[in-house]
């Protein structure tokens, strides 16, 4: 057993570090670390700076202008992201449609996207859950014709991340109807400025606008865009899928996050004591802390799994279930720390130009609205229940 | 042994529950709550002319209820509605305030059931400090008799359309102590008053107020010079029997919605009720909000019962806090990106349900004062 | 709403206190308040002055005995019972089988098993679970076949408390095996002595023999002993279930623990400190309170609708996972409450004749065998789980 | 990064859990656990001729192992097989003792090697103070130099066998100093001493040992004199490392048994493993089981680090003693009737993993000390 970094790895982590501290805006910062949307700029120009280092997609091989870190690069460069409250890298593009494309793409849409990619000509986003297919993704309904050198699409999108931000997406649509559901699906590229697509914001429930819902009537979408074959999309999207569930256990974040809660019990009094004192807050926030050193190792020993050449199965499952449950429990206990400040909710208190009564503390100016809000951490990116069948299929074999 | 509501309450729920139901729309209701007022008016004197006020002031004082089963049954038809309008903060802290007061401070409780004006008790300060006798806010005897308030009051909802503040302040004691406590009930216009207000997240306007050497005339106090703490101490009491009972309409609606949910929605050919593992986490969820029910209704039984009141109630609003945010999160759950929205009812309720643990205390606050006790 | 007791039962309560108060024995009172098995002839001697006074079978009708009760007095009766630290009536005669006998049987089934239930010549025990039919109850397989005036039994019971101490057990069997499994039982009386019927011991974990297993090897039965008709013994079982599960509470019995548990942690010392000071452990025993108190209302609720007149359904499913569960934590916390001490198990220390070390404090000679002994609660009478299937298809319609 | 063990402990885990698999059976095991002698001489002997001892103790002392990771390897394995014999007092608790003592207390571990002896460490008192430090016998220094001790320890496991007592005691402090604290080795027929032995619920015998003037010379004690705290809570921290992963190896074992249960057992027609409900309580274990053996790690790492060796301890023995007791409970409650027999293997599983949080410390105990560090 050996759990330290080799000394490549090291030197790796340390350049990460000093870049993170050269590069990143302290404003920027400043909105994720109070858990506040970033805007589409700020994105964009993180995206830029890294993309000069070439680290935006430090995973893609380098004939792509990647790096192909291994695993326990991902993994530290990541954490280090995570814990300097840098901007998460929006993954629709190079993290989730890249691999797939790289797989299972032409050699012409690969040439012609990946660099789109890395350069922010594209920001894409995801079409695939609808109204009626939300853990039964198969039995999804929006269709695609083939006429001639085009698809004819119709049908209906929801729960799309930043589709107010992007110009394309990727879909999974029907192109059959025989056989089983899973059979009759193909993968997609859609213009989102093509006649006949509208989208409709969804505002969640403490007041913000990430995702939408995405409207298709008649939309031409050129046959080219077809990815692999047609009726194999299923296949190229639980691939994706698997992609996709690598990384969630964000420790670092959570780990900053845990230090912020406490800073904010030192300073909140109860019982005319720090809070930090007091035997129940103290117990319930030393409970997160251990299953959150906990889940470290759990994360650690599924990298040093996959470093070793094992296939990821079920333990992503797992990472999923406890990452999105243990960041909720912290943000359940930001709110608590709070007391009566907690009924606040004015994000923009965070953002220049607001001119209301000033918020203290500043966290509390959107810790409600980012515990509600993050309710969607076992909900999205396949329910903490389809994980729980999962486990069980694969590693109960029940 | 009856659990039943007497017939008139019974009508009066009744009555509410279908107003409720087919007057007070909820996406109306979200558009007042996240107004800058905070609520509607118009709402408010609709409802007000349903006689709801009414029914939470004592007949001595031209209500027509007041007591803990008045109240226990109206707020949980004011929970089922999701109202915003004041009143909790009118129609029990005000009011059970004002009715230990003078003549001219009983009358304010007359007038509000005329909408002539609109008390709120200024008395949470620090953030974290739930006990109800925390007052740092401080009262000082002028050469003439007269007196100066200068404090700070925090987090007090609805106080930017009142017209009076009750506010508790000490000129002796330390921050906790009971005694030195002393209420002053005064105009919102007079000089030394500062609002600054903030949006909520589930709905109404908050404010923190300064009172900067604010001036006190001796018959602008309510009750004696520091001895008011018990007044203060009984109308937060039945504030907090009121939101548990607000608590529960709220679990029984969010109950209705869920259950309807898990009918309807479809995943992998069956509706999703019909998956087991979630039968088992709904039937849990419908064993704690009965276990939520009967905390209530042992608070109100003992509601007048002195050596009993305050341990009942910490019960309550114990099990309520720590019921109420599993049937916020739980409900949520099962209802997937639905429950995420803006736009369905069930979130507007998940969010008052758990702000309700902030209110007067949380769960860890009134397990501790349970002990305490 | 009016929680108070009537003149009459008020009383009530005052009478069976005062008798119990001149009628039990201190020292079976004590095995009872220590969790311990008493012997068959504790039972029986505290059933005769029971049955002296009429208040073996309160709830039965006058002229069988019983003073009928309703619901009420029969909770009065229980709660009182269960404070002093009375043995519990055994419930497969008076409160089992006789509901079902006076409601189904025939005129000479209840003239003559009625009154033997009351003088103690019969000690009954319950056939229902069989080793592959627990929660399927209905998929049982001992067979019942008529020959002439006989049924031929074959088969075999488990999980059948005081079998030991039984001259009779009630059993439900397989008549017929057309239809739906629910169609072909049917509800019949054994003679414990009969020629073929061999029970054996099922020890539990914490070492203890309440349970048994019963083989039915060509068992003749009288026909005359079939209650009601022939495949209808389904009707006359859910009646049964549905008896059984009132009266699951327990709050006196919890309520005499609580006391029990406090006084341990007052004299336990943690820190150097009475343990009850120890906020979690404060913590712990105030939610448990909680919940006790709150299941007391909620069990006065259902009385009450039962005495309006209404049904119990699916409440009584909620009062028997909350029953069990807060016995279960009380049990727990006892555990917890005498750390190092816990490991003992030497229940022969709370009997006469005991001549080992002394086991300080008393309680502790026990306390873990009857956590785990306990884990039953949420297992027999319809498992918790079964519980939450009825109330979901009861409750919820789902 | 490499959390394989090393190719020789992973042949050595193999090996025991083969020997137990094949040679230790339960049944066995349990009518010796629960026998007047509380293990199986027989099987101590067997064992021992596997070198189970030799892999716990330093090669300095003529053993093989010894090492954090070589004890958290061999007990995860003893907890696969339930093993009451004294592995833990004998090779961990007594040897990493006299390991700090003189030569003569040296060779007292040689000789375990040798089943010459059987050392015990007489250190727990008050059974609900679980401080390292907490010793209330009292050692006196006597007018010729020698020492006398009086005093009661309780709950000492395997004590009716042991040939030397290894007791804790102090001339000076409090009862929970950490200063004044000594270690006497003596031999367990010494005048002065009591043994009242119990049956246990996990098997093993218990005893409360009492000491009346027991004399005692100066080179009976282990280290110097008030100074032996750092030995004795070295010793148990080793103590609580191998108790917590025994208790992986039996969450390990109960999974198995679950699993297979839920396969074969049939309700309703179909196995119960396909009941959803079922399936997501399992899928919860075993996340709770992937944690708890991840605490178990972070220990291991971490245990030759004299700034968070406490902490990473206390960590791993909350999170085993909280996760220990949920799979017992949850295992029980998932096999139905079964997990209740004495004849089946679970019940014995469970009992000695939930018995395991009252070893050094429960749940609560360590959460305070982790907070506390």
């Amino acid at each position: 057993m050996d759990l330290n970094f080799t000394k490549e790895q090291e030197n790796f982590q340390i350049e990460v570090r000093s870049f993170l501290n050269d590069n990143l805006e302290p404003q920027v910062v400043e909105k994720v670390k109070n858990g506040i949307p970033i805007t589409k700029e700020d994105s964009e120009r993180w995206h830029q700076k890294l993309n000069e280092k070439g680290w935006l997609a430090g995973t893609w091989p380098k004939q792509y202008g990647g790096q192909e870190w291994d695993v326990v690069e991902k993994f530290i460069f990541e954490e280090e992201c995570g814990s300097a409250g840098a901007p998460r890298i929006v993954p629709f593009g190079v993290g989730m449609l890249a691999p797939v494309l790289m797989k299972f793409g032409s050699l012409e849409q690969r040439d012609y996207w990946l660099p789109r990619m890395l350069t922010g000509e594209d920001w894409w986003c995801q079409g695939y859950s609808e109204p009626g297919s939300g853990s039964d993704l198969a039995s999804l309904k929006t269709s695609a014709v083939r006429h001639g050198d085009y698809y004819i699409v119709n049908g209906q999108k929801t729960w799309t991340t930043f589709a107010q931000h992007a110009n394309m997406i990727f879909c999974l649509v029907r192109t059959s109807n025989e056989g089983k559901p899973q059979e009759g699906i193909s993968f997609i590229l859609i213009d989102m400025n093509s006649p006949g697509i509208e989208v409709r914001s969804i505002i969640t429930l403490d007041g913000s606008h990430e995702v939408n819902e995405i409207f298709f009537s008649d939309v031409k979408v050129p046959a080219k865009n077809l990815v692999g074959e047609e009726n194999k999309g299923w296949t190229y999207a639980k691939y994706l899928l698997t992609h996709e569930r690598t990384g969630n256990a964000n420790v670092a974040v959570s780990k900053r996050k845990i230090q912020k809660l406490k800073k904010l019990a030192d300073d909140a009094k109860k019982n005319e004591q720090p809070l930090s004192n007091d035997p129940m807050f103290a117990s319930r926030l030393a409970q997160i802390e251990i299953d959150l050193q906990n889940l470290e190792i759990t994360n650690l020993r599924t990298l040093a799994s996959v470093e070793n050449g094992e296939a990821p199965g079920a333990e992503s499952s797992i990472i999923k279930i406890l990452g999105s449950e243990i960041e909720q429990d912290i943000d359940n206990l930001t709110r608590k720390s709070l007391g009566k400040r907690a009924f606040v909710n004015e994000p923009d208190a965070l953002s220049a130009g607001y001119n209301g009564a000033e918020v203290f503390p500043k966290a509390a100016a959107y810790a409600s609205g980012k515990y509600f809000n993050h309710r969607k951490k076992s909900i999205y990116a396949g329910s903490n229940e389809i994980q729980k069948n999962i486990i069980s299929k694969l590693m109960l074999n029940l | 042994m009856d659990f039943k509501p007497s017939p008139e309450r019974q009508i009066l729920f009744d009555t509410l529950k279908k107003y409720f139901e087919n007057e007070y729309s909820l996406s109306d209701r979200n558009i007042a709550a996240h107004s800058d007022l905070g609520y509607s008016k118009k709402a408010w004197e609709a409802m007000r002319d349903l006689g709801i006020l009414e029914s939470l002031i004592d007949p001595e004082l031209d209500g027509f209820g007041g007591t803990a089963l008045d109240i226990s049954t109206v707020f949980e038809a004011l929970g089922r509605g999701l109202v915003v309008e004041p009143f909790l903060e009118v129609g029990i802290l005000a009011a059970k305030v004002l009715s230990r007061g003078n003549d001219a401070q009983k009358s304010l409780v007359k007038k509000t059931l005329e909408n002539e004006c609109l008390p709120i008790l200024a008395h949470s300060e620090r953030d974290t400090e739930y006990s109800k006798s925390y007052v740092e806010t401080k009262l000082s005897v002028e050469a003439d008799g007269s007196y100066k308030i200068s404090g700070a009051k925090r987090m007090i909802k609805h106080a930017t359309e009142a017209t009076h503040f009750l506010v508790t302040c000490r000129n002796t004691g330390d921050a906790s102590s009971e005694e030195g406590i002393s209420i002053a009930c005064i105009p919102t216009d007079r000089e030394g008053i500062k609002i600054d207000s903030f949006a909520t997240i589930d709905g109404g306007r908050v404010s923190d107020l300064t009172f900067t050497n604010v001036s006190i005339s001796s018959e602008e106090l309510v009750g004696e010079l520091g001895m008011s703490y018990s007044i203060v101490s009984h109308a937060i009491d039945t504030g907090i029997l009121a939101i548990c009972s607000e608590a529960l309409g709220i679990m029984e609606r969010i109950k209705e919605l869920t259950l309807e949910y898990l009918k309807t929605r479809k995943q992998f050919g069956v509706p999703i009720g019909k998956f087991q593992a979630i039968q088992h986490r709904m039937a849990q969820l419908l064993v704690e909000i009965e276990q939520a029910r009967s905390s209530v209704i042992n608070a109100t039984i003992y509601f007048d019962d002195e050596t009993e009141r305050e341990k009942t109630i910490s019960a309550a609003k114990f099990s309520i806090g720590k019921i109420g945010t599993l049937v916020a999160e739980e409900s949520i759950q099962l209802h997937g990106g639905m429950g995420m929205t803006w736009e369905y009812d069930l979130g507007h309720y998940a969010k008052r349900l758990v702000l309700i643990d902030h209110e007067f205390g949380d769960e860890d606050f009134h397990l501790q004062k349970y002990i305490s006790l």
